[in-house]
């Protein structure tokens, strides 16, 4: 399909702008425009229907199932979209006086608060914009922290888990520390022998996603937190993975002292392409000091922002955070209140149905129980029929079912991480369990079928090497690069003699 | 519950399927003492109607830009959000998809950030842009990485003249990176290129804000070419909304143009959420931080969409990332693609005139009422600062006594501007507005 | 696909309702539901995937090019949408006091008043909800009419165009007059001598679309009004066309008494898979005294509703009208204020462009600049090469657009009735115009393809006469009839060996 | 003109492929003296964002139901509509279709409809329902000229307790179908099964409305019955929202079942657009109006949907039509089956049970307060009468300046009730919001 730009045409616009008859400004010569930016040149019609028919060559939520692992795409609701809309939320400027936005304050405050009961800790800021930052965040508050005591210098090692994800290293070396990093032993647990090499006195703290990237929960964690805090160190939760305890299990509960939580995640923010998301912290009384600033704060009836912390890290983002993120996440945890487990336990007992299905046929690295998500490997298949997670999840695509996450965790070679979420029926979780069974059989009978798959997608599959390579990575107009046309085909297949 | 579709005989064929007889047997795992033995204390659960009746209730209490005539920007502004953004981003296919790892799945999204880089290298006038940052203040952080790494320099120059959100920011993260920030004063509203050079000796990068803080107009390219002289990456933090009338950052010598894309197609939401733009010159494609979107071919020679350049990324390159963003704010950078589709290259520097257009009026109209311009001097975009006579506090609190919110009280962030008022002017105000405007301030 | 009926489960339930804590209420036994409703059993995020699941079967405007001839599918703005959405619009009640719908009563006194100014004529009525509506009550008000004169009986014939819209006789029957037909001409005008020998004393009036349902402006329009005049009988312009003659000729000036106009046509009501419409309806100060109650009036400045219409035919429809539809159609005009004219300039010249492109390889009954539409015929397509209007309709499908109108008018055979509307762009008609010239070359070079298409749609050709003879029209649950259940043919196209 | 795509150069190509040398020339056969000579007098062409003020001013001078406290029914009621109605709705496929004549471009319309047409059987007990009318007033039209040729019989019986609307358009159809009207007085908000028989010698059909204006519950069955035994078809004009805990009209003996569809699933919106149901027994299916939607299947088998029975209808049948519907409300019809679907089975009896028990409520309530019912011996649904003391207009007037809409005034329809307010209560009222319109009614 063509781009927008390539049916731009001079002369057309979309909207119509007001003109106030005021003077004709003077912008001075050097610094004006010398030439027009190429923007696209549409009526809006068209600009509708292209966006429209973009949005028919993607697949989400309200497409189907997409069990996309460690991403807990779950269901969207409309009326928070209905919500987040209100003039009185979409229209509010950040600057508005405290008393002129009380019920912002309020729902940022509600939501505080829920997610500190939640997750069993102490004190919250809402700022961070994703989960990542979360991460970086939490960083800065542990070297605020050791700093405090004097310990910044000493302390410069971080432990992650080798079944991290990638966030965690990249957060480490950006928040200027050393890293560490754990094995995982042979029920998927951290391995507690290796840790206690690792962790001494100038261990800053523990960066560990609990449930792990596995979809198991470290039977350790209690023994795990007692050897970091033996060290004075501190132990970083990483929130990506609460779905599967909400109401279950805290991690303040399990020893852990700061807490990132993804509110587009467990809290159902729609991904909306790649994001937005929300990132909120959670952290113990110690570390409350050291919080972002502002603080969203309540006071008898009145809520405000706090700005007088000193011993605060600082800001980490604009203003106080993503706030149309933190209406629809309220109104999610409202709309199951205290019965908020109900939540994490159907998402972990779909998780475990999928996966009594599915282990005899695919290879399950550790077998346990799983929580709200599990990984399984293509090992056997790679072996017997050359088919990989890549073949397995392409083919998915046939069946109309979003693939699983690939390739990661990278300690399960061939991995696919399945994570159906609370908000699956169980006919989907069948459907897609007949479609993982019915691979298996076609990589037996037919593996072509698999490799070339996906057949019914709006193309086939890309070649990211080129794509790597040649990096075009803007439309170039007149100069644009001939990355082959897309051939007629469609309308061949369609049985029509001449690409018409 | 109306989000959970297990019925109860669903459960029990479930469990019976993975062989255990109680929801509560699949948390064994769990040690005894880690499990949560109450509800949680939580506000009572609500249906829809209830919870819209709520929200609604919170809602009610903020008085927003369309119950108050507001003069609120510096940094975050009341532009007007054409209905075609909305209907774009409500498209379930969209809204409800995430990062597009399988592209075969994603063509529509891919696409549309192909699209979005294009318009945000067309306005730079820059060679790469990524798929967004979070906000205009994170994306200033990430350029210092950017930077350092590029230039193994030890220091980055920060205006004061740039909004003070964005300081603040990359003051925060300056530790980790293992960088200092030094900040070059402001001379009656603009930077002097000199002192810019001075101070931007070993330094990594320098960010100026262009128009800065106040509204001014910086002479851009004489502080592009001070840094460039210094050995310094020129970084400019520019507003989309000004480059149909403003020169490309591209055109003068920089070599990033980063800022915030709220006013590009975003509503003012309290803040957020909304995109940080990052865009570059070509040798630093491989430092890019973030997702980017490249054009290849599909096995049959069909053109299609992909993330690219990942080895960059920490899912890939791990503690070695030139970032650890992963999630990012895309839906928002395509409401702005939307919204830059809808206006068009015309309709874009129309706006930028008439806001323009609209702060000569505003001056002329407070001047002639007796107040003072704090920077009488400088030619201003949409917004430009104005002494009360009075603190800025008082002077909103007395103004929004009469319906009108005249701007940002600018003596939290420069003491010496204590009375002095940031009024931002979009083309939603119109010269009636700003009569009124005139009016609560004097009247006040 | 599944119906939704079809994936309901005991048990699944979507909304939650407030329970308020009151008495439950007392049902009289005999009154009591004996046995539940079937509604559908199903949870809110199934519901959602199934109805944007049945929108992915379906094509409307935002989808492609839709010339479907008669009905005017231009764009409708997303901004109307909004707009109607208003708590104050959309939350308003019919019975609402005056002085507390002030702005209601004021946006359709509005929208009143540009339909007279656009009609030529001196009052509106908004009631009627459709086209065919404003038919029915156009001929109530003749029927008034004449009553107030003693001719009530007399006049008991209608006539109408062989060209005419189905809708034109069967109003004519509902509102208990006879109907007599008149011919169509060889330029495509109403044949002149035929119509005296039609019209008397007797006649109460004429039903007429100017321009005609063949898209063409009739060239005896004043001799025709001459005639009923003459006779004392009053004409009736069915506004269906009025896309081609805003702002350029108004039905009053031509000589009409009565018009309606379809604001889902004309001002962009967005059709809604069927509806909903609306249907104004213009007359001349002879006929105001008989309009339904209540008018809108403005009164000052102060807008009322007045009841107090002796000579009133009475309601025609609940309250006021579909109130929505006049948002909109208000929001429309406005966007084009005074320039209204260059729509429907716009609308003519895109058909006459399309008609330029098309009328050497299709049939045109009559060889005249059309107005907003015109009519071809594959009346040679079909003697040689047995590809019928049906054929190329299925066959655009293909092409990714929506077929034209087929079969009418009634005067012309193998009828392809094509309009463009002014929404659209050059290249899209272009595009249409190499699909049409491409189906022309396939019927000679391969006819197959044409009659075994639609290839590319949800389902094949669909068996109409079979539905009709069965009527099967809702769903039978337990005892649904097996119409075969689809054939999992997707996946075997897509190379599964068994159907998955 | 923003929806316009054409550019100059388009025209001018476009022109020259037509062969004219302006656009002018393409009315050449319009009669000179019919050409339209002058501008157009309109208001002045707005902007998208001018156009928005422009209508939020109109709204704003609207009193809605969310900025008083509203206990207005009669016929149009204020039930909570979910977001995913709105959602459905505005699905571009959707919305900017129209009537499916081309089935293979329209399953999922198709599908809806039959959907729909089975849940209105369902809820009504009948045989066949048609894709929708154009409301509950027209519905009762359709009816009489169905019963009329089935019967040939000269009349129609209508309840008095039969909203006024529905009365008033089925007089103003009457006279084209050559049929008179007869009216059944109501006893005490109740109508007499034995007076109904009486004047249904000789009528086509007898329409009553259960539960009927005033909210009282008929003794349905025995009207269904009183109209059988006079050889007339007994037609229901239900609520679709009562349906839940009241008997289907197919179940006592109704031939049809017709009604207004805006309390499932419409917003008030001062009156539409909204829906009209009609459902009928097997018997009548040939004389249904309207569009039907069909099961069928294609070339391969494969199940799908058409429009059916079309030979009713004018397209084909012309003059002698069972209507002359095309254009009809399916959008609304949809918007009604996606909230009977999120209500479901459970929802729907909760929701009747929910009003019917709010109004126990209220009218305790208000006669604890010294208020008398019109019709005290009654059974109600959701609204009921109520004596005010005073002329209810007065009664409005007073208690809208107190901020609550008391509810309808009946004088306006019935003579005898000049003092009496209609009450509607509906699941979005709280038992707080009665107690605020009892004080409204006595301090007032
Ligand atoms: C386990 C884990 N940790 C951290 C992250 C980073 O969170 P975010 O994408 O919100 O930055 C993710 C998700 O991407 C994740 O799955
Ligand atoms: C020529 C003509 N007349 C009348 C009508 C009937 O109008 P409506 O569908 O609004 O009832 C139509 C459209 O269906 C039409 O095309």
């Amino acid at each position: 399909m063509k781009l927008i730009f390539e049916k731009s045409q001079p002369g057309r616009r979309g909207g119509e702008l007001p003109k106030p008859d005021v003077q004709a400004p003077v912008v001075p010569a050097e610094l004006r425009r010398s030439k027009p930016p190429r923007l696209p040149e549409l009526a809006e019609p068209e600009i509708l229907r292209h966006f429209t028919q973009l949005s028919t060559r993607n697949f989400g939520i309200d497409t189907g199932f997409y069990p996309l692992g460690s991403c807990t795409m779950k269901y969207n609701p409309r009326v928070n979209e209905r919500l987040v809309a209100l003039p009185g939320f979409r229209d509010l400027h950040p600057y508005q006086d405290e008393e002129a936005s009380q019920g912002a304050l309020e729902l940022m405050w509600r939501l505080q608060e829920s997610l500190i009961e939640v997750s069993g800790l102490h004190a919250c800021s809402l700022q961070p914009a994703a989960g990542s930052q979360g991460e970086l965040t939490g960083l800065m508050l542990m070297r605020a922290y050791f700093a405090d005591r004097g310990e910044a210098d000493r302390r410069d090692t971080i432990v992650t888990a080798d079944t991290a994800h990638g966030t965690n290293p990249a957060s480490v070396t950006m928040a200027g520390y050393k890293l560490a990093k754990v094995r995982t032993d042979a029920r998927g647990n951290v391995d507690v022998e290796h840790l206690r090499e690792l962790v001494d006195d100038r261990t800053a703290g523990l960066m560990l996603t609990n449930p792990s990237t596995l979809g198991l929960f470290d039977e350790h964690i209690e023994e795990v937190a007692a050897i970091f805090h033996g060290v004075g160190a501190l132990l970083y939760y990483d929130g990506a993975n609460l779905n599967a305890v909400c109401g279950i299990s805290r991690p303040g509960d399990m020893g852990f002292d700061i807490v990132h939580i993804n509110l587009h995640k467990t809290f159902s923010q729609p991904h909306g392409g790649g994001g937005p998301g929300g990132g909120p912290i959670v952290v113990r009384d110690t570390l409350e000091p050291y919080l972002p600033v502002p603080a969203v704060v309540k006071e008898s009836d009145v809520f405000r922002l706090d700005f007088d912390r000193p011993k605060s890290i600082g800001k980490v983002r604009g203003y106080t955070g993503p706030f149309g993120v933190f209406v629809r996440s309220y109104a999610y945890i409202r709309s199951y209140g205290p019965r908020l487990r109900e939540m994490s336990e159907t998402a972990v007992l779909n998780a475990n149905y999928l996966l009594a299905r599915l282990k005899d046929a695919y290879d399950l690295p550790f077998d346990r129980l799983c929580m709200h998500e599990f990984v399984l490997s293509a090992r056997t298949l790679k072996r017997e029929h050359g088919i990989t997670a890549t073949d397995v999840a392409k083919r998915l695509m046939d069946y109309r079912f979003h693939p699983p996450t690939v390739y990661f965790p990278l300690v399960v070679p061939e991995a696919l991480m399945i994570e159906p979420t609370e908000t699956e029926a169980k006919e989907t979780l069948d459907a897609f369990a007949d479609a993982m069974l019915a691979i298996v059989r076609e990589a037996a009978d037919d593996p072509g079928v698999l490799k070339d798959a996906p057949h019914a997608r709006p193309v086939n599959r890309l070649d990211e090497v080129r794509a790597a390579k040649r990096a075009i990575v803007k439309y170039g107009f007149e100069e644009h690069p001939d990355v082959s046309q897309e051939p007629s085909a469609e309308l061949r297949q369609l049985g029509a003699p001449t690409g018409a | 519950m109306s989000y959970l579709s297990l019925t109860e005989r669903d459960r029990e064929e479930m469990l019976a399927a993975i062989g255990v007889s109680s929801v509560e047997e699949l948390f064994r795992d769990i040690p005894a003492g880690l499990r949560f033995d109450r509800e949680l204390a939580l506000d009572p659960a609500l249906g829809e109607q209830e919870l819209s009746r709520h929200l609604e209730e919170l809602a009610a209490r903020n008085v927003d830009t369309s119950r108050e005539l507001s003069f609120l920007g510096a940094g975050i502004y009341d532009h007007y959000v054409p209905a075609i953004v909305d209907a774009v981003l409500q498209r379930g296919e969209l809204l409800t998809a995430y990062t597009p790892y399988q592209p075969e799945m994603s063509q529509g999204i891919l696409q549309a950030i192909f699209e979005y880089q294009t318009a945000v290298c067309e306005l730079t006038g820059m060679d790469v842009s990524n798929a967004s940052g979070y906000d205009g203040t994170t994306v200033a952080a990430d350029a210092c990485y950017v930077a350092k790494h590029a230039t193994g320099r030890p220091r980055v120059v920060v205006t004061e003249a740039t909004n003070p959100q964005v300081r603040q920011v990359v003051k925060t993260y300056a530790p980790g990176f293992g960088l200092e920030i030094v900040e070059v004063p402001h001379r009656d509203g603009l930077t002097n290129p000199d002192e810019l050079r001075r101070a931007a000796e070993d330094a990594a990068c320098v960010i100026f804000q262009h128009p800065n803080f106040f509204g001014c107009l910086e002479a851009a390219p004489d502080l592009a070419a001070a840094a460039t002289e210094a050995g310094a990456i020129p970084v400019a933090h520019v507003d989309l909304v000004s480059l149909g009338v403003l020169e490309a950052p591209g055109a003068y010598g920089c070599g990033m143009a980063i800022g915030e894309g709220q006013s590009a197609g975003n509503y003012q939401s309290f803040a957020g959420p909304h995109y940080g733009f990052l865009a570059a010159r070509n040798e630093f494609i491989r430092r890019m931080p973030g997702r980017i979107v490249g054009e290849t071919v599909d096995t049959a020679g069909k053109r299609g969409y992909v993330l690219t350049l990942q080895t960059r990324e920490q899912h890939i390159r791990r503690e070695k990332a030139t970032s650890n963003i992963t999630t990012n704010q895309t839906l928002l950078a395509l409401a702005g693609l939307v919204y830059l589709s809808w206006l068009g290259p015309e309709g874009l520097r129309e706006l930028g005139e008439t806001c323009m257009g609209l702060g000569v009026y505003a001056k002329q109209r407070l001047v002639d009422a007796g107040f003072e311009l704090a920077f009488p001097e400088r030619t201003t975009f949409k917004e430009f600062a104005v002494r009360v006579g009075r603190s800025g506090q008082e002077a909103v609190r007395a103004a929004r006594a009469q319906g009108v919110h005249p701007g940002y009280a600018l003596g939290r962030d420069y003491p010496g501007l204590d009375d002095t008022l940031l009024v931002a002017i979009t083309e939603r105000r119109s010269p009636a507005d700003v009569d009124r405007l005139v009016e609560a301030l004097t009247q006040a």
